[in-house]
């Protein structure tokens, strides 16, 4: 009995000594559920494997615990608010994300009240830091993506007459189609733009629309979840012009669905397998030896350029952590703009609007026989 | 003109035939209980996921097929008995919130087990093979799920009109409590019921999701709905009304998201009104017109037996 | 004894349950000068206000009159776009109407006008939509106002409306709750009132909703809900006061479709959808259909369970080093599902039946006469 | 007599109630045929017939449940064929019902209240906001005094559908009485009553009959309540007027002895209003077309 009695008291006294260690928090604010659920299951593995590779911070002199604080924002504007507040009520230094330009508005009043700053990942629409002083953001804009992507639709690709499909009510859709609009037609083609209702599962009907249109080019820079139904729906079809997509295409779900299909898709994205092949291994390593990783990273090893961006994040994170030699979040807040970090995406540094400065994008297209992603171009734009 | 339209109808005519066997669960249950089954829409999004988790399990497909049928079936049975059964006697509004009540918990049942991701449906051979029929390219099931539709219908009215249980569901429709008094079996009735609507709504769901390959857990919310509405369209508790009732809506729904294309063509518009925001909402517009013109419906139940 | 009835009764039991609303009210006001903003009790409070008036305003129409109405997510949709629409900045227009240079509408309205406003479009709206749907029956009925949501948030996406709804697009940077706040004049909160207005707005509406209730038109609708016929026979014109019932609870609906804008801070048509009506509807069903104190309870209840106290289900747990079975994302909902299952099945009443807080302290006789406060 | 016909009152000063070839057809199904009747100021008129006769179908053409297939009907000489139940019972007519309807969640108290809002001049503002005070006040007193004068004042708290069952057809009396009606129609009052239970409502009918200077009009099974306080009997079959008279002329009539002959006095649904099952009431607005 005494001896049970000194276990307990044993494991107690060693529980208590771990809760005694110093830790700071870093709020993941992603989607783990709804249509964005998958891109940000990918997105936050980065940050995952980042924490298990460093999970100690030092700030002040003094080592932190780092502590990933998690809230599902269900892709949905609409719970959004309430999945930052949990952040904000746990007491977060400095927020990741969120996959996702809508939700990452939705929550943005939330973390900018509680005076926390926020560190976007890979939601590319300019309303997410655009005159926000706590919103940062390590990825490229949709103004710049949309560019790049109608320069190589009308040059690369000679299409004249485009389509471009998005889902109505996401702001991420809807603005990368506009601004893919206003380059192409700068270019002198000329582009169709039409939405879809949110949920919808045919969509047979708009890729007919697209044909009837002549489009040479379906620019569709939809979820994940739409854009598989989107490549199948294409293949069974028949369709003859290449799909277009953004980064939220870059999933390895996504070359799952072209694979043996006749579907050309190409996208735009933050990084290219192979770019930081120390990084690669490691993160495939952690991948194949953590099924529920592996799961949330859609059952195989490929790497996602959200989790590249994710992975890159955490750190920038842990950067300004240090600068601001506390966990204060408005320190943090006041250091972030400071910060430079070199990561497997690229150089990492932030302009007056909290946006990084980056001026190119990878562009990869699925190579259909094998199911994988294959670099085409960094394209750049001047 | 015909061949801008006749990839439209074709959809339509294919999503048409899947809503079908969904309407004609909703309009056997509210033919006989007086209730609209919300949870309906959502049995077909069930049976969905059973067959991605069968056939991720490796069983053979052959196997997988009958195997979600019967567990679809199941479901609806169950649903029936302990969600509805203890309602019978309250008034119409418990029973209706119930079934909203199941709506919502198979909806975050299978948000748990597949953690809110989007279920890749396994491709069922030959019926997912591309097919090109007067110039318009499209699944097999395209053309199989109309054919299956009437067929199963065809079977459905037969069994409804030449077997006992048939003749049972037709008398329970027609007076409840004196089919009761009569000695009529009312629970094996309701139960067979339902058996029969779910076992169709599981014939859709392949049919469906073979054509549109993702299952999540809201996959079964837009199409339930759009299936009661045609059965409203086609005259609730009439089998043949709620089939005639789906493929207009199908049709309907797919022409709209081309009608921009189509009035452009013709020369009505000069640019695209973006009219294919309300493909959905047309379906419940179509709605409130019928019932504020005709609650019957095109086929009411003076004219159609219902059951 | 003689004028008991004549005049209405101020018994003890509603001066008791009048005391405890204030006090409620003061201890908010007091938690917040107190406790930091932050606070996850603030969002909770701040979201039940606006779902207490919203149920309260289906009850009226669902539980009062029997009007088995699912419209609620498209009437709050036309508050809070009503108010986003008018309430948001000129300067800003430019950057939330940023595909539609601007937007048409030119102009800001005060915050409370804009309100108020929305809860007229909402009700003109209801009335409109009453005409045809009204004269259905229950579960017609039900599945035409649910039709009728789904309609709106189609039109309200369209892209040839973007100039005044801004498309399918996000309307943002409108006045929110934390407007409500008094600051200094180096900007710093002074007194926090973020949680006590929302919670003000909502008590005053749903004291509307209750005097119209205890009133001889809420006598009518009652009689309504008991039976049709009889209520028909006694002179009661049924169509009237059903659109009376119907536009009053959408002009509410509307009301809180305001707050939802200001709680969120955000406004998106996709957002209203039929999730959002039945989630309004399982509340009421949990607070008892039939009494608005059960509606206010249990919309607080529900968003504190959803959004604080069972949120710890969806995350892995260790206790002791033992991981918890089950938990993972998506299982706070699994259980919520099964509490109000199990209320529909074998709790029809709900928490409150039909009773309202000054019966509870009331004797058991005089409760049973329903609401008389 | 087709409807195109001018409808004149029937030329009688005294003539409250006038039925004028009404007819009431449901599919093929002719539930009141060509029925005609005269209800005079002050006078108790019963109509009686076996069960399924058409009387409480007669009952629901004349309160605006059902439009007559042909005919017309007129109160005080204003014709109110086609008017709604409710524009219907504001010009004078109440009713009770075979099946009592009373408003079950509510108390004895409130269900009388209940039935004096149509004489209200307050509109939803006005009585949400407790602008109405006066008139509110009036309309309590009035509820307070009515039960007093019908003895149900000590339950005025309980619950409606608690009370014990005579007490429930007289509270419906009592509500139909709250609407300050000229004329009273009720339907089977005496139904499941016992013998003495019976005789002390016919008291009662005539006391209010005096009190508040009604006309009734009543269709009922209790043969002694019938004779006992009607001045007048109507009596039909098959939807069709078979006889009418004084209660002894009724009471000699062979055509009304061979209508009743073999028929039990039994209490069954009768007519397809009533009958129709609760629950199931789905499409009652569209369904009697």
């Amino acid at each position: 009995m005494k001896k049970v009695l000194a276990i307990v008291m044993a494991m107690m006294l060693i529980l208590s000594a771990a809760a005694m260690a110093e830790t700071v928090k870093i709020g993941v604010f992603e989607p783990a559920s709804g249509d964005s659920g998958a891109g940000g299951k990918q997105e936050t593995l980065g940050m995952q494997f980042a924490n298990q590779e460093t999970p100690t911070v030092e700030i002040g002199g003094v080592t932190y615990d780092v502590e990933l604080v998690y809230a599902d924002n269900g892709s949905d504007t609409t719970k959004a608010p309430s999945a930052a507040n949990s952040l904000v009520d746990a007491g977060v230094s400095v927020v990741l994300g969120s996959y996702g330009s809508g939700v990452s508005i939705a929550g943005s009043e939330i973390f900018m009240n509680a005076s926390i700053p926020a560190i976007g990942v890979t939601c590319t629409n300019p309303q997410v830091t655009a005159g926000n002083s706590h919103y940062f953001r390590i990825c490229f804009l949709d103004p710049f993506q949309g560019t790049v992507l109608a320069n190589y639709a009308f040059k690369e690709l000679g299409a004249t007459t485009a389509y471009t499909l998005g889902e109505l009510g996401n702001d991420y859709d809807q603005g990368l189609c506009t601004y893919f609009k206003q380059a192409f037609e700068g270019l002198g083609g000329t582009v169709v733009a039409e939405s879809f209702p949110t949920g919808t599962a045919d969509f047979t009907s708009y890729l007919t629309n697209a044909a009837n249109y002549g489009a040479q080019v379906f620019f569709c820079p939809v979820s994940i979840a739409y854009s598989t139904q989107i490549i199948q729906q294409a293949s069974s079809q028949g369709v003859t012009f290449p799909i277009l997509g953004g980064d939220t295409l870059d999933s390895n779900k996504v070359a799952e669905a072209a694979k043996g299909t006749n579907v050309q898709i190409i996208i735009t994205t933050f990084y290219q397998e192979g770019a930081a092949p120390e990084f690669d291994e490691g993160i495939k390593a952690w991948l194949n030896a953590d099924s529920e990783a592996m799961t949330n990273n859609g059952g195989n090893d490929m790497i996602a350029a959200v989790s590249a961006m994710g992975y890159d994040a955490y750190y920038v994170a842990l950067e300004a952590l240090k600068a601001a030699g506390s966990t204060d979040s408005a320190a943090v807040m006041a250091a972030l703009p400071g910060v430079t970090y070199d990561g497997v995406s690229g150089h990492i540094e932030f302009d007056e609007t909290g946006d990084a400065i980056r001026s190119s994008a990878f562009v990869k297209k699925i190579n259909n026989e094998t199911g994988e992603w294959e670099f085409v171009a960094e394209q750049t734009v001047d | 003109m015909w061949n801008t339209v006749f990839p439209y109808v074709l959809s339509g005519i294919s999503v048409g035939g899947q809503y079908a066997l969904i309407a004609i669960g909703y309009t056997m249950v509210y033919g006989i209980l007086r209730l609209i089954n919300f949870a309906h829409g959502d049995v077909f999004m069930v049976a969905g996921i059973v067959m991605v988790y069968m056939a991720a399990s490796g069983m053979p497909l052959w196997l997988c097929i009958p195997l979600v049928l019967v567990a679809t079936a199941l479901v609806g049975f169950i649903i029936e008995r302990v969600a509805y059964k203890p309602l019978r006697s309250a008034p119409r509004m418990s029973a209706m919130i119930s079934a909203i009540g199941v709506s919502y918990t198979l909806q975050n049942l299978v948000l748990y087990i597949t953690g809110g991701l989007n279920q890749l449906y396994p491709t069922i051979p030959w019926i997912s093979d591309s097919v090109t029929i007067f110039g318009a390219t499209t699944k097999m099931v395209t053309i199989v799920t109309p054919v299956l539709t009437v067929i199963l219908v065809v079977a459905l009215v037969m069994l409804i009109n030449h077997t006992k249980i048939g003749m049972a569901m037709r008398a329970v429709s027609r007076d409840f409590e004196t089919s009761q008094l009569m000695g009529i079996k009312i629970n094996s009735v309701i139960s067979a019921t339902f058996v029969i609507g779910t076992f169709l709504a599981g014939v859709a769901s392949l049919l469906y999701f073979t054509n549109y390959t993702t299952v999540i857990q809201t996959s079964g919310a837009m199409p339930g709905l759009k299936a009661f509405v045609a059965a409203v369209f086609g005259g609730i508790g009439s089998i043949p009304g709620a089939v005639v009732g789906a493929f207009i809506i199908g049709i309907a729904e797919n022409i709209i998201k081309g009608l921009d294309i189509i009035l452009f063509k013709a020369g009505i518009i000069s640019g695209p009104m973006g009219l294919a925001t309300f493909s959905d909402a047309f379906t419940f517009a179509l709605l409130i017109v019928i019932l504020a013109v005709k609650p019957t419906g095109l086929f009411g139940e003076k004219t159609t037996d219902k059951v | 004894m003689n004028n008991q009835l004549t005049k209405k009764k101020i018994d003890s039991a509603t001066i008791l349950s009048a005391v405890i609303v204030v006090c409620l009210y003061v201890a908010v006001f007091i938690a917040e000068q107190l406790i930091a903003p932050t606070s996850m009790l603030f969002t909770v409070l701040k979201k039940g206000a606006t779902y207490a008036l919203v149920a309260v305003s289906m009850n009226l129409c669902n539980g009062f009159t029997g009007i088995f109405s699912l419209g609620q997510a498209g009437f709050m949709l036309l508050g809070a776009y009503t108010y986003g629409i008018l309430t948001l900045p000129v300067a800003e227009r430019v950057n939330v109407y940023q595909y539609y240079g601007g937007g048409l509408v030119q102009f800001t309205l005060p915050w409370f006008v804009a309100m108020l406003l929305g809860g007229l479009v909402a009700a003109l709206f209801a009335f409109l939509i009453g005409l045809p749907v009204l004269r259905l029956k229950s579960d017609y009925l039900a599945i035409a106002t649910l039709g009728f949501a789904e309609i709106i948030r189609a039109i309200f996406q369209w892209d040839k409306l973007g100039p005044i709804t801004n498309g399918s697009n996000m309307l943002r940077l409108f006045p929110n709750f934390n407007d409500f706040n008094i600051r200094g004049a180096d900007g710093q909160v002074t007194v926090y009132l973020s949680t006590l207005v929302p919670l003000l707005i909502a008590g005053a509406c749903i004291g509307i909703i209750v005097m119209l209730i205890n009133s001889t038109f809420g006598r009518a609708l009652k009689a309504i809900r008991d039976d049709e016929i009889a209520a028909e026979a006694m002179g009661i014109r049924l169509a009237s006061h059903k659109r009376l019932a119907f536009c009053i609870s959408s002009f509410f609906a509307g009301i809180g479709g305001a707050m939802l804008a200001m709680y969120q801070s955000t406004v998106q048509a996709k957002g209203f959808t039929t999730a959002m009506t039945y989630e309004i509807l399982l509340i009421v069903v949990i607070g008892g259909i039939g009494s608005v104190t059960g509606s206010c309870i249990s919309s607080f209840l529900f968003v504190a369970a959803s959004e604080w106290w069972l949120r710890f289900l969806d995350q892995k747990q260790m206790i002791g080093g033992f991981e918890v079975p089950l938990l993972r994302n998506g299982f706070r909902l699994v259980v919520f599902s099964i509490i109000i299952m199990i209320v529909v099945l074998f709790f029809r009443q709900g928490i409150m039946g039909t009773r309202e807080l000054p019966d509870l302290f009331r004797g058991r006789r005089k409760a049973k006469g329903g609401a008389k406060s | 007599m087709s409807a195109e016909i001018k409808r004149p009152a029937n030329g009688n000063a005294e003539c409250v109630l006038h039925i004028d070839h009404l007819t009431m057809r449901f599919g093929g199904v002719v539930a009141v045929d060509d029925l005609t009747m005269d209800i005079n100021r002050g006078e108790i008129v019963a109509l009686i017939g076996p069960n399924g006769a058409g009387k409480t179908t007669a009952f629901n053409a004349v309160t605006g449940v059902y439009t007559p297939t042909s005919g017309w009907v007129s109160l005080n000489g204003q014709d109110i064929t086609g008017k709604r139940p409710d524009e219907i019972t504001k010009l004078g007519i109440a009713r009770t019902f075979q099946n009592i309807r009373l408003f079950s969640s509510m108390t004895v108290f409130d269900n009388v209240l209940t039935a004096r809002h149509l004489r209200r001049t307050s509109n939803f503002l006005t009585a949400t906001f407790r602008l109405n005070l006066a008139e509110e006040k009036k309309m309590r007193q009035e509820t307070e005094q009515l039960l007093r004068e019908v003895g149900l004042f000590e339950l005025r708290n309980e619950k409606a559908t608690s009370l014990p069952y005579g007490k429930q057809r007289l509270l419906e009396i009592a509500r139909a009485l709250s609407t300050q009606p000229k004329l009273l129609l009720l339907d089977e009052p005496a139904a499941g009553m016992n013998p003495q239970e019976t005789e002390e409502l016919g008291e009662f009918i005539k006391q209010i009959k005096e009190k508040f200077d009604l006309t009734v009009f009543l269709i009922e099974h209790h043969m002694n309540l019938v004779m006992g306080i009607s001045d007048r009997i109507y009596v039909i079959d098959f939807g069709k007027q078979i006889a009418m008279g004084t209660p002894a002329e009724v009471q000699e009539n062979p055509a009304v002895i061979a209508a009743y002959l073999g028929v039990d006095e039994d209490e069954a649904a009768e007519a397809p209003a009533d009958a129709r099952p609760e629950a199931r009431d789905g499409n009652e607005e569209v369904s009697p077309e």
